[in-house]
């Protein structure tokens, strides 16, 4: 068994009373690690840390968009909407789509793609997206996007938001050491005030980002 | 209680543990998690007179037991940093250590002479051991004449307490050490990252956007403490034992090879509290061998 | 299949993953348990004029991700060693690299004239960077003159394929490529075990009865990938990168940033098979990436 | 959970068909983390290696001298003998005195002593066998002690082998690298034929010696 040296960053899946849920996947050591765990063993939490999703605002229709851990990332958000909307879900295949009982019976229409086509559509998220907005009758309310998911997808959904002119937060995913804003691992390049850009740390002044404030070609 | 305190030239520490350059950021980002005002010490992360980005991404990787670090001294510049910081900083009753670095011999002296005159700042530790900045910085630790010119002119222009901090990658630390003392630091820091790479085979690319970077963390704590024992060995000056700490056990082992004080870097960011978990296990450790001062156990290994 | 072949000089490999000295007895001992025959070659452990008895106990510790040893150099003795142990190793077909030490230039002279002479002794690896012996052998690893002065004196006495390995405990390790290379070795190898030391806090005595050793293992293995790149780099002939090997993609790393071959050292004991595993794992991500011969993976490192 | 680098050494407690029993101790980073192992993990193991113990001589009579994980190691012994003699088991406490049912049920007789009086009589293992030999009616079959513990019994059991004529062997306690001989980290220091001494490594030529082999007076 590998021991990892640092913490690993995961969102909270659902939180009821003293219950505290986290879903993940065993990518690597840390995870792999964590299957590892009976019942009882304690483990040790830091959190929760930085500036998760913002409320919807007023008149916006909310849509989802997630892939990878974000069904997880994205549920405590959708359970705090009043008005659900329409969650598109993506994935290489049918178990990396997770979660849609508890979107469905939280009043969420939830759209699925996947890669290889063996659960919904086939395609990936952004099809998905695409053909939900060209057949929406225009004149409907202005749309607010959440999205988790691979840094591809955030961007898809990020130039999407720029064309269609939708608010869009995003949950960056960047490698971290601290989460606390001290290591200065998880830096991403946001627009400063005028033409130029500055780091800001995705631990603490993120993970999540209006796409706008991102400097999406300076991402390698 | 054993009395923990220790003086290190004018600078006086209610404990021997202080929190390491880099790994701490500059204080308010871990004020909400650990009690400051029980650290021995707090070492801001690297400053230089005029502000700098630093690396791109990746920064860092975890390998075996460690971390390489690349991430190529961002900072505030001097200006910046007694702006945001000190006042924050001021308010508690903590020693700050500043770390401090330059492209040239000027430039740390530049930055080390406006920190004489900044109130409530220490002590400086001169990083001259940083593997990151391909502009000469990384010489200064590896050149025994750079490096003696760097302390000379720093000391020159400066009557804070200066520590001058060892890089790890020479063939025999304890010249280095000497040249620290006779260009008359007050004390020596030692180990700073040790130089390190990985590749993605996959990709081929290099895990780090810098391609290299300073390994740090569990895996170089053996690494830390023969250099430590033999800078120790080599002068009269108080030595700072930094490299692996995550135990309060990793700790004495440098006081007992002869650290007068330790650093505790990236285990901080595993477990927050580590430098003051340090202390405690310290402090009981004195108690349950009989001693009464932490100065009785430093450079006390028996040889037989 | 792709063409595992790797020649250093007029040695023939047929996989390049090597056994590493010190770390795989002279051959019997794994004989049971490992192929011999599938080995790119076996480097025994270091061999000098007379016989030594090495170090008292405890010659190792086990620390985080590595183990610190300081064995000493126990060594039957060129006699002993072509008798007991060059019969058996005859009867395979392995190339046989043996690792010699001493404690003068002349003493690594005079085993090397010796060996050239010996039948299936295909060549000689200088273990010039061995920290464990005070009386001067750990000088010739980290003091620039001293290296080229051991290796000029072998290479007048023999022809056998000369490899002299090198000490990761200096500044520049490029200057000591260069220097093997201009004094006419045939490859190099790197990086022997990294300087360290442990205490026993609770009896203040030194873990190891020797004080110091050498740490090897997967803790090494990112700082030995840095010095394997910079050597790499520095030189033409070919170079065999060693350090903390355990997987498949940790030997790829030597080959992707420019080694020609690697050896396989502390992973042996936990596993003995580990340089056949990690060759069955190099041949399986040739052909995967479509690659005909481990050649031309040889120095692929993508720089963007 | 920390990671171990090496493998360790155990001996191997009772062979039955397929199965395989070891008995062991957490005392460290090796063997705390396989009490994490689950029914169904798989394990990597090299054995039998070195050199056990023999088997007993014609005519002689057997004791047994355990401490720690000994009685462990002793138990294939003690069941391979047809006339069982004595076990002397010795401790700090009652937890570290183990397998007395399974020797007795082989027949043999056991005597405990534990430091803190908890389980036996009070004192070390040595008072016990002081206590036996001075009882014992002279003239009895000549003595062979199998001894395994801590290296300071395995030495008190020696002097008493030298004074009293006992043909004794003892399994020695060292730290290991390889197991095969390969790394010389488990050599301790025998007699040679003449005055001096030689290295011998315990995993491949011991870790079974005749006490009388070792040097004792230069072990540390
Ligand atoms: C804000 C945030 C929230 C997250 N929430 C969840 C969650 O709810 N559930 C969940 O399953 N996962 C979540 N993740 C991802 C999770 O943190 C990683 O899967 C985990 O760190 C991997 O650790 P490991 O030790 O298993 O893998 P490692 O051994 O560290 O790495 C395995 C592989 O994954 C890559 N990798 C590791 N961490 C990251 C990362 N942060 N970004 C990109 N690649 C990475 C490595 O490069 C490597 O290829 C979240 C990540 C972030 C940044
Ligand atoms: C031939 C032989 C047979 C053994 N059989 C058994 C057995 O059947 N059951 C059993 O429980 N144990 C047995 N042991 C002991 C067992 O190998 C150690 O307890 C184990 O290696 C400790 O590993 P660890 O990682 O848990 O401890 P570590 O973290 O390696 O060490 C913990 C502490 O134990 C000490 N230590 C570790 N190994 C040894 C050692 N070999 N000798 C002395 N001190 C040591 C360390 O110095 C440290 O103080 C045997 C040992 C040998 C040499
Ligand atoms: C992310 C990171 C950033 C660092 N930045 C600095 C720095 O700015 N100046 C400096 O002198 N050392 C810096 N260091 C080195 C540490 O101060 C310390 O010497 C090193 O981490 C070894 O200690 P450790 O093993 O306990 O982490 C940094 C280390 C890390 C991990
Ligand atoms: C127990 C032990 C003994 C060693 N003996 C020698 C030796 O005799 N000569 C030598 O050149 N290197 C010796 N080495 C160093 C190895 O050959 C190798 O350079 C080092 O272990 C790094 O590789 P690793 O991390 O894969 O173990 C020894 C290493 C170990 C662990
Ligand atoms: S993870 Fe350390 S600054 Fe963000
Ligand atoms: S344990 Fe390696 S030689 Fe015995």
């Amino acid at each position: 068994m590998e021991e990892s040296l640092l913490r690993r960053p995961f969102s909270v899946y659902k939180a009821d009373g003293e219950v505290l849920q986290i879903l993940y996947k065993g990518v690597g050591k840390g995870t792999r690690t964590m299957t590892y765990l009976r019942p009882g063993d304690q483990l040790s939490l830091i959190g929760p840390l930085g500036r998760g999703f913002p409320a919807l605002s007023e008149g916006r229709y909310p849509i989802l968009v997630a892939g990878g851990y974000g069904m997880a990332a994205l549920y405590l958000l959708a359970r705090s909407m009043t008005s659900p909307g329409i969650a598109f879900f993506g994935g290489q295949s049918a178990p990396d789509i997770l979660c849609v009982d508890e979107f469905e019976a939280l009043g969420w229409e939830v759209r699925i793609t996947t890669e290889d086509g063996s659960s919904g559509e086939k395609g990936i998220v952004t099809d998905s997206i695409d053909a939900w907005w060209s057949a929406r009758s225009s004149g409907g309310p202005p749309v607010e996007a959440y999205a988790c998911g691979p840094n591809a997808m955030l961007k898809a959904v990020a130039r999407r938001a720029v064309e269609h002119d939708w608010r869009a937060w995003v949950s960056v995913d960047r490698n971290m050491g601290c989460g606390v804003g001290a290591c200065l691992t998880c830096v991403l390049k946001v627009r400063d005030g005028g033409d130029g850009w500055q780091w800001k740390r995705s631990c603490t002044e993120g993970p999540v980002f209006e796409c706008r404030e991102i400097c999406w070609d300076l991402e390698p | 209680m054993p009395d923990l305190s220790v003086h290190i030239g004018r600078l006086k520490m209610k404990t021997p543990v202080m929190v390491a350059s880099g790994t701490f950021g500059y204080g308010p980002e871990y004020a909400d998690l650990v009690d400051l005002n029980k650290l021995g010490a707090i070492v801001v992360k690297g400053i230089a007179r005029h502000p700098t980005r630093g690396n791109e991404t990746p920064r860092t990787v975890e390998v075996a037991s460690g971390l390489i670090n690349a991430i190529g001294l961002p900072n505030p510049g001097f200006d910046g940093f007694v702006e945001q910081y000190m006042p924050f900083l001021r308010q508690y009753d903590v020693p700050v250590i500043v770390n401090i670095w330059g492209k040239t011999i000027e430039e740390y002296a530049e930055v080390a002479r406006r920190f004489d005159e900044v109130d409530g700042v220490h002590a400086l530790e001169i990083n001259v051991s940083c593997p990151n900045i391909k502009e000469g910085s990384g010489l200064f630790g590896t050149d025994l004449d750079m490096f003696r010119r760097v302390v000379e002119a720093v000391r020159k222009v400066t009557d804070l307490t200066l520590i001058p901090k060892l890089a790890p990658n020479v063939s025999d630390i304890r010249a280095y050490a000497r040249a620290a003392e006779e260009s008359g630091a007050d004390a020596i820091s030692l180990i700073n990252s040790v130089p390190a790479m990985a590749v993605d085979v996959e990709t081929r690319k290099p895990k780090l956007a810098n391609v290299t970077g300073g390994l740090t963390g569990p895996g170089i704590h053996s690494l830390a403490v023969k250099l430590v024992w033999e800078a120790a060995g080599a002068v009269r000056i108080p030595v700072i034992g930094i490299g692996g700490i995550v135990t309060a056990e990793d700790a004495l082992e440098f006081l007992i090879v002869g650290a007068s004080a330790v650093a505790v870097g990236t285990a901080s960011f595993t477990q927050p509290t580590t430098a003051l978990d340090v202390t405690d296990g310290i402090a009981a450790y004195l108690e349950r061998h009989g001693y009464g001062a932490v100065h009785e156990l430093v450079g006390t290994m028996s040889s037989e």
